[in-house]
């Protein structure tokens, strides 16, 4: 047994990075023309639309390293699939931190993913970004290299329910979801924040993936006459849904979605206004997609990446980009692991200008966007709200 | 065509290469990186799970396709032992193989029940997707769709977070169940269960129980599989029901294809080869499917018993139903 | 000489249509008898009721004095009755070797715990089994061909394999169905030894299904002839020669 | 008398399934108009030479000429078109078809042109049929689907009719029905290859028979000159 | 509401209906189960998608033609490399089914997996309310599509000589070929119109819910169930089954938890195979081993 633990302690020694020497340690990944960055994300599998957003992230590099880099470095890019698959999730996060051993990490779509990564990335200790990922506990508790650069699900959740109760009156709230960890990230807090505002839902149904018809569902609300109904249901299931509604006379009861949709599209599918006309969705973007705020957005992507075609998903990932490029900038040419992660949380009330919530990274909290605004239709039109009848 | 039997000195070769090169593997974590080791490490939980599988549909010949429930019975139940009663991980393990061993129980009562073939492989694909159900409903047990974390643990002073040290008990714990089920595979026992497979009439004719045969057959591939699930839950560190859907039946398939239907040390090839390859194609992704299924049907087509026929035939020492003779 | 089997009143119906007609006899130790009769006359269906393959409507079947009737067929077997059947019940993908150790599965000693853990008691008996099957082998000249897959043997070797497998175990009574169908001549003799060896030397009582005319007459003892499920003449070869009952039956006057 | 040239010649026929050669060099011949009976004990080649013959297996040696034509190793639907039909053992007919489809079936790939000349025909000769024709085979009883099976075979207008067993499981009155109805489809100058293990249909219904054993041909003559031995043969083949 | 529900069932469950059907004509000329049909349904689903979004062709030409190209897929698929190992076990045909669906979903995840793909509505239709029961323009279009084809291939099968031949292979391979059919023939063309009778499940499918390669994975296991309910094998069987299946699945979704919408199917083939294996129109199943 001396001898087992003997070569098990040698092992770990040969193999962990972590007790090689520090300030090599530090700028790992480095070198004076180039940023390394590793970049996970569903590449491949059921998921992989979601790579979209990385997409996007990685045509924001690609702006900035036009412009000349951060102090004279190209920020490049290591992409790699994790299929949002843990296991292979687990090996992709591997790869880029002992083989190509990149500078920092930036990405993961998945959260059931991102959650398996989270210890061994907390191990590794390099800076990690999630810039899509919604779950809360990847997070939080805060681990001193991980950073959120998106509303995180609670943060999302809870407007929603925050916009539900800003409608007057709403008393009756009932809840239809798909049954996997994506819809539960929204509507967990939701009803979460629901509870605290004296509000429980009256209601709680499911629609899997892949239905075609919600009458069993619909018929459960009709009797029921909800005020507001919270669907956490992906595209086509939504456009489904809200047709259904209509279709047995409760097209007037608002419907409030998810970040996975969008009102262009959602209105395209039913190919219906008056179907979608009571229909909002988080909608963590300044402008409609199609605004004159996101444009120079889209150009962007359809510059370095001329084949993309734009969903809701494709603008998520840049707003944090922005902020690692922030605080790049502000480290100055003498970067280390260790001074980015102190530039990071030093990032305050920072305005993307392209998601509706500032970053704010402080030493004790990397949850760095705490709400998210509404859209939905006004007058005919779509808008971006902040609470019920309040433009943004 | 006569099969050439190993001597008794190719014999004692290949006994001393069975413990030779696990030996030899000790030394493996000194020449990997964290991301190879964990890729050593999936390989050891691969070749489980095809072990296990190629018993039920190459030994005894049953179009079953329980593996992914067994694996997931395996890998859940580990996790709550050990998240929810504390028990150390390193004794779910046989615990997880013994909850595997029911869900075979379970999917053999199918079998006896005379429901085979077709019906057996849809039977159980339902099995494996209403198991699914479960984890995704059982939130209370399960966590439901936010998954199951592995509690922390060490064993002699090192975190299980090492791949290291998870490496050598992958090892062990492989080693193990292929050396009892080479040895079971050699017996009474193993030519029991192709018996069923070649002539299940016959079989009962030479006062071989064959309802207990594919019974016991089906539990030790449950309990195998099961294993594998426990060594899954901490390679991951972390269980959710999307790992155990059948999108991942295909890789199996391969595996257990490629290395040879029936075939112990083909489960071990093949697990090992389809394991590395998908990750020398990280670079083109989205091409695993592909990879797999045209993979699958090549070898159906060209080489239907597999890379441990070709072995076979290169050397009398790689046949794996020999006879130990009085010496 | 004593009485092995004895069959009482077997009688099986499926659904209305008598296959088994209440049939009755006995077989003695060292004794050959023959079956035979027309197509369909149910002589198949009496061999899976006597080795349980068929659950028999009514009447028993004995082996020395113990009732075996609603057994299961591998409980039959263990009890001593075995079988070959019609058509080779030959595992093709198993060497010729391993067919023959399947014969002694009930032999073999060793629980599974012991199996699994290649404990010596398990592995000792094995390896006496192997010895066993090898010698039983080496009896038939078929030695040389151990290693040999059964499915590329030739017919009659494939026949000859199954009988050593189904006489491994010592059973002492046999029952042969159609043997020596698709044998050549020289190979219908060899079997025609084997069967007077088996009953002749060690004693079995064998019970043969049999089409070759002359195999059944030479080495038979005696001949049931069957017909549409019943019992219609037994006697010796010669006696049956001359039956005109047996003469009608195919006729087809039956 | 001279012998006309035959219908059918088979050569040196081997066939196998397998590791189990069954024909082992057969060689006879069928001749126009006439009905020739297989005999022999179980396994000695019988239905596998009707089945090779049709093309439901493949020769591994020898030859079948068919009118001159080589028909070893054409697949069944072709050696069909030739004018080969078989009435099998098991009958292999259609169970939730009426007995008019199933006679129609027969049709389908040849003798189409003269379908209704020939279904009438049919009903004339079993008028039973007519009755039934309108329900699922699997209805009737066994004479009568043996009796869509050998009308079947006819709707295609034969040349050579292959008879497996056609008294197989049916009741004494209705071997003496077949007999009647060899004789009258070989007044029409249907030749006709048999195998019939009722010996006494056999010899009542065949002009010759051969005796196979393992697979090759060891007896056979003119049915006329056994008559009255039957016995001898019923030893020669079974005793 | 019993009504309503009857409605919403019938529509999803005519399309379970199709692929039932679609499993079995296959089945049954061969006796092999397609594993990989739900991919053979998706396929059929993104070939009418490229036509129609891409190539512009109206929706009625476009479903058309990918139910031809997936008739010439079947066909190839049966001949290349179904025959060449069906001598074989059944493992390995089932195998072979199944990596040919991967290949499928591969392709498709290739080229489109990281996008969502709308199809246009192609049946806009005002709902029609009859009291209390509202009909869709949706249901209107699915249960009339599928209604037309089962009477037109019922009526094939019943009516004509081809119908009558093709009932025939089924019922006796063997029988068929006493009468001189090319079974190897008729077999390709069972391969062809079951593909094609999937990819219409696809394409019917396809305007009202979205597109993505993993579409037919949860089909097939409806499919399973529609035909082990209404009695493998038997074709009247696997529509009756599939039409059950479907209202089963609202009624369950609505008299007891929506959450068992996704299971009905499941449970339904545990149920089935253990109280009643041939199915509730089957006769005594036999499968061959």
């Amino acid at each position: 047994m001396k001898i087992f633990t003997t070569m098990l302690a040698t092992a770990a020694l040969v193999a962990s990075p972590l007790l090689a020497d520090d300030a090599e340690w530090e700028t790992w990944g480095l070198t004076d023309d180039a940023i390394t960055i590793g970049v996970m994300g569903p590449f491949s599998g059921n998921a992989s639309s979601y790579s979209k957003a990385l997409v996007g992230m990685m045509a924001y590099y690609d702006k900035v390293n036009d412009a000349g880099g951060v102090h004279g470095r190209k920020l490049v890019a290591v992409q790699e699939d994790t299929a949002c698959d843990s296991a292979k999730g687990l090996a992709a996060a591997k790869k880029l931190i002992s083989q190509d051993e990149v500078f920092m990490l930036q990405g993961n779509s998945c959260s059931g993913v991102a959650l398996a990564l989270r210890p061994t990335i907390v191990e590794a200790g390099l800076p990690w970004i999630v810039a899509h990922a919604v779950s809360d506990s990847i997070s939080d508790p805060m681990a001193h290299n991980i950073f959120h650069g998106v509303p995180t699900g609670s943060a999302n959740g809870r407007a929603m329910a925050a916009f539900v109760l800003s409608k007057p009156d709403t008393e009756n709230v009932a809840i239809i979801e798909h049954s996997n960890d994506w819809a539960h990230s929204y509507s967990n807090p939701a009803r979460d924040y629901l509870k605290e505002h004296g509000v429980s839902p009256s209601q709680e149904l499911t629609m899997e993936r892949g239905q075609t018809d919600a009458t069993a569902q619909i018929l459960k609300l009709r009797q029921n006459k909800p005020d507001f109904i919270i669907a956490a249901l992906y595209e086509a299931e939504t456009a489904i849904f809200l047709r259904d509604l209509k279709k047995y006379g409760m097209g007037d009861i608002p419907v409030m979605g998810t970040a996975g949709t969008d009102l262009e599209n959602t209105l395209k599918r039913t190919g219906d206004f008056d179907t979608v006309k009571n229909y909002y969705v988080i909608h963590s973007y300044v402008d409609n997609l199609d605004g004159t705020l996101m444009k120079p957005w889209a150009d962007m992507i359809h510059k370095y990446a001329p084949d993309e075609e734009l969903s809701t998903f494709s603008f998520v990932s840049i707003g944090s980009a922005e902020a690692l490029v922030a605080a790049l900038e502000a480290v100055g040419p003498d970067l280390t692991r260790s001074k980015l992660i102190a530039a990071l949380e030093q990032v305050h009330d920072f305005d993307t200008g392209i998601l509706s919530d500032p970053i704010t990274w402080t030493a004790t909290d990397h949850q760095g966007v705490k709400s998210s605004a509404v859209a939905g239709f006004v007058d005919g039109e779509p808008t971006v709200l902040k609470a019920w009848g309040q433009p943004y | 065509m006569s099969q050439t039997m190993p001597t008794a000195k190719q014999r004692r070769l290949r006994s001393l290469l069975f413990w030779a090169v696990p030996a030899l593997l000790l030394l493996l974590p000194f020449a990997t990186n964290p991301y190879t080791q964990f890729i050593a490490n999936g390989m050891l939980i691969s070749a489980l799970v095809t072990l296990g599988f190629t018993l039920v549909i190459g030994n005894l010949g049953q179009l079953a396709f329980a593996n992914t429930a067994f694996f997931g019975i395996g890998a859940y139940g580990s996790a709550i032992l050990a998240a929810k009663l504390g028990l150390p991980w390193l004794l779910t393990i046989p615990l997880a193989g013994a909850l595997g061993a029911l869900g075979g129980f379970l999917a053999s009562a199918a079998a006896l029940r005379g429901i085979r073939s077709y019906y057996l492989a849809i039977i159980t694909l339902a099995f494996g997707e209403l198991m699914r159900w479960g984890y995704l409903h059982a939130k209370p047990l399960t966590g439901g769709t936010d998954g199951m974390p592995m509690p922390p643990e060490t064993l002699f002073g090192t975190s299980f977070s090492s791949d290291t040290l998870k490496f050598y008990v992958f090892l062990a714990v492989t080693v193990l169940l292929v050396k009892a089920t080479l040895n079971l595979m050699r017996s009474r026992f193993g030519r029991a269960v192709m018996a069923v497979r070649e002539n299940e009439v016959a079989t009962a004719s030479l006062a071989i129980p064959t309802s207990r045969v594919i019974l016991v057959t089906f539990m030790w591939s449950g309990f195998v599989v099961g294993c594998a699930g426990a060594l899954f839950s901490r390679h991951v560190g972390y269980v959710f029901p999307e790992s155990f859907g059948m999108l991942h039946l295909i890789a199996s398939f391969a595996m257990v294809l490629v290395g040879g239907l029936g075939s112990v040390l083909g489960a071990v090839l093949g697990a090992v080869l389809l394991t590395a390859l998908p990750e020398y194609l990280r670079a083109f992704p989205g091409m695993e499917e592909l990879f797999f299924g045209l993979i699958v049907a090549a070898v159906l087509v060209l080489m239907p018993m597999g890379l441990a026929s070709l072995l076979r035939r290169l050397s009398p020492i790689f046949v794996e139903r020999f006879y130990r003779e009085a010496p | 000489m004593t009485t092995l089997l004895t069959v009482e009143g077997l009688s099986v119906r499926f659904s209305g249509l008598t296959a088994l007609d209440d049939v009755s006899f006995t077989l003695e130790e060292g004794n050959v008898r023959a079956v035979i009769g027309p197509n369909g006359a149910g002589k198949s269906t009496l061999f899976n009721a006597i080795s349980g393959y068929v659950t028999p409507t009514s009447g028993t079947v004995h082996l020395k004095g113990q009732e075996l009737t609603q057994l299961s067929p591998h409980a039959i077997a263990e009890q001593g009755i075995r079988r070959t059947f019609q058509n080779g019940g030959l595992f093709p993908a198993l060497t010729v070797l391993e067919n023959v150790l399947t014969g002694l599965h009930a032999q073999t000693e060793g629980s599974f715990l012991d199996i699994l853990l290649g404990r010596s008691k398990a592995l000792k008996s094995e390896a006496e089994n192997i010895h066993r099957a090898r010698e039983l082998l080496k009896l038939m000249s078929m030695d040389h061909m151990a290693d040999t897959r059964a499915g590329d043997l030739s017919g009659g070797q494939q026949r000859i394999v199954e009988i050593v497998r189904t006489v491994a175990s010592d059973p002492p009574v046999l029952l042969l169905d159609e043997p020596a169908v698709g044998l050549s001549p020289v190979a219908r003799d060899q079997m025609m030894q084997i069967i007077h060896r088996l009953a002749g030397e060690k004693g079995v009582g064998i019970l043969l299904i049999e089409h070759a005319v002359e195999l059944v007459m030479a080495a038979a003892d005696r001949i049931l002839v069957m017909a549409a499920g019943a019992r219609i003449a037994e006697g010796t070869p010669d006696e049956i020669r001359e039956d005109r009952a047996v003469l009608e039956a195919y006729l087809g006057h039956a | 008398m001279d012998t006309p040239e035959p219908l059918l010649k088979i050569r040196d026929l081997h066939v196998g399934y397998g590791k189990k050669p069954i024909l082992r060099g057969a060689t006879y011949d069928v001749l126009p108009g006439e009905c020739l009976t297989l005999l022999g004990a179980n396994g000695s080649g019988k239905s596998t030479s009707l089945n090779a013959v049709c093309g439901f297996v493949t020769p591994t040696s020898g030859s079948v000429l068919f009118d001159g034509i080589e028909t070893a190793g054409l697949p069944p639907h072709k050696i069909f078109g030739h004018g080969i039909a078989q009435v099998s053992q098991a009958r292999d007919l259609f169970p939730d078809l009426t007995v008019e489809d199933n006679l129609r079936l027969g049709a389908m790939r040849r003798g189409g042109k003269a379908l209704a000349q020939n279904l009438t025909r049919i009903y004339h000769r079993f008028p039973r049929l007519a009755e039934r024709r309108k329900q699922a085979t699997r209805t009737l009883s066994g004479g009568e689907q043996q009796m869509v099976a050998i009308g079947r075979a006819l709707m295609s207008g034969p040349r050579l009719l292959l008879l497996d067993e056609p008294s197989g499981g049916l009741s004494p009155q209705f071997c003496e029905e077949i007999a009647r109805i060899i004789d009258a489809l070989k007044e029409e100058g249907v030749t006709m290859l048999m195998v019939e293990q009722n010996l006494n249909l056999a010899f009542r219904a065949a002009d010759r028979f051969i005796v196979l054993r393992d697979g090759v041909v060891v007896d056979g003559g003119d049915v006329r000159a056994m008559a009255g031995d039957h016995d001898a043969i019923v030893r020669n083949i079974y005793l | 509401m019993l009504m309503q529900l009857t409605l919403g069932g019938l529509s999803q469950g005519m399309i379970y209906a199709l692929i039932a059907l679609s499993l079995t004509v296959v089945y049954r000329s061969t006796t092999v189960v397609n594993f990989g049909h739900g991919d053979f349904v998706m396929a059929g689903a993104f070939v009418s998608y490229v036509l129609v979004v891409l190539a512009g062709v109206a929706f009625l030409p476009a479903a058309a033609l990918s139910m031809i190209a997936m008739f010439v897929l079947g066909v190839l698929f049966n001949r290349g490399l179904v025959r060449p190992i069906q001598g074989g076990p059944h493992i390995g045909l089932a195998l072979m089914c199944i990596a040919a669906g991967y290949v499928l979903r591969g392709i498709a995840r290739m080229v489109w997996g990281r996008e969502v793909l709308p199809m246009p509505a192609v049946f806009d239709m005002q709902p029609i309310f009859i009291g209390n029961l509202v009909i869709t323009g949706d249901a209107v279009f699915i249960i009339g599509t599928v209604l037309v084809l089962l009477v037109l291939f019922f009526g094939l099968m019943a009516m004509t000589d081809l119908g009558k031949m093709v009932q025939a292979v089924y019922q006796s391979p063997r029988g068929a070929r006493l009468i001189g059919l090319n079974v190897d023939r008729f077999n390709d063309f069972s391969w062809g119109i079951g593909a094609a009778l999937g990819a219409l499940g696809g394409i019917l499918v396809a305007p009202v819910s979205l597109l993505h390669p993993d579409l037919g994975a949860s089909f097939l296991i409806k499919g399973f169930a529609a035909m082990t309910l209404g009695g493998f094998g038997s074709l009247g069987g696997a529509v009756l089954g599939g039409v059950l299946l479907g209202i089963a699945e609202q009624y369950a979704g609505a008299y007891l938890d929506s959450a068992l919408i996704e299971i009905t199917a499941y449970l339904v083939i545990v149920a089935v195979l253990f109280i009643r294996p041939q199915g509730l129109f089957g006769r005594k199943a036999v499968v061959k081993v």
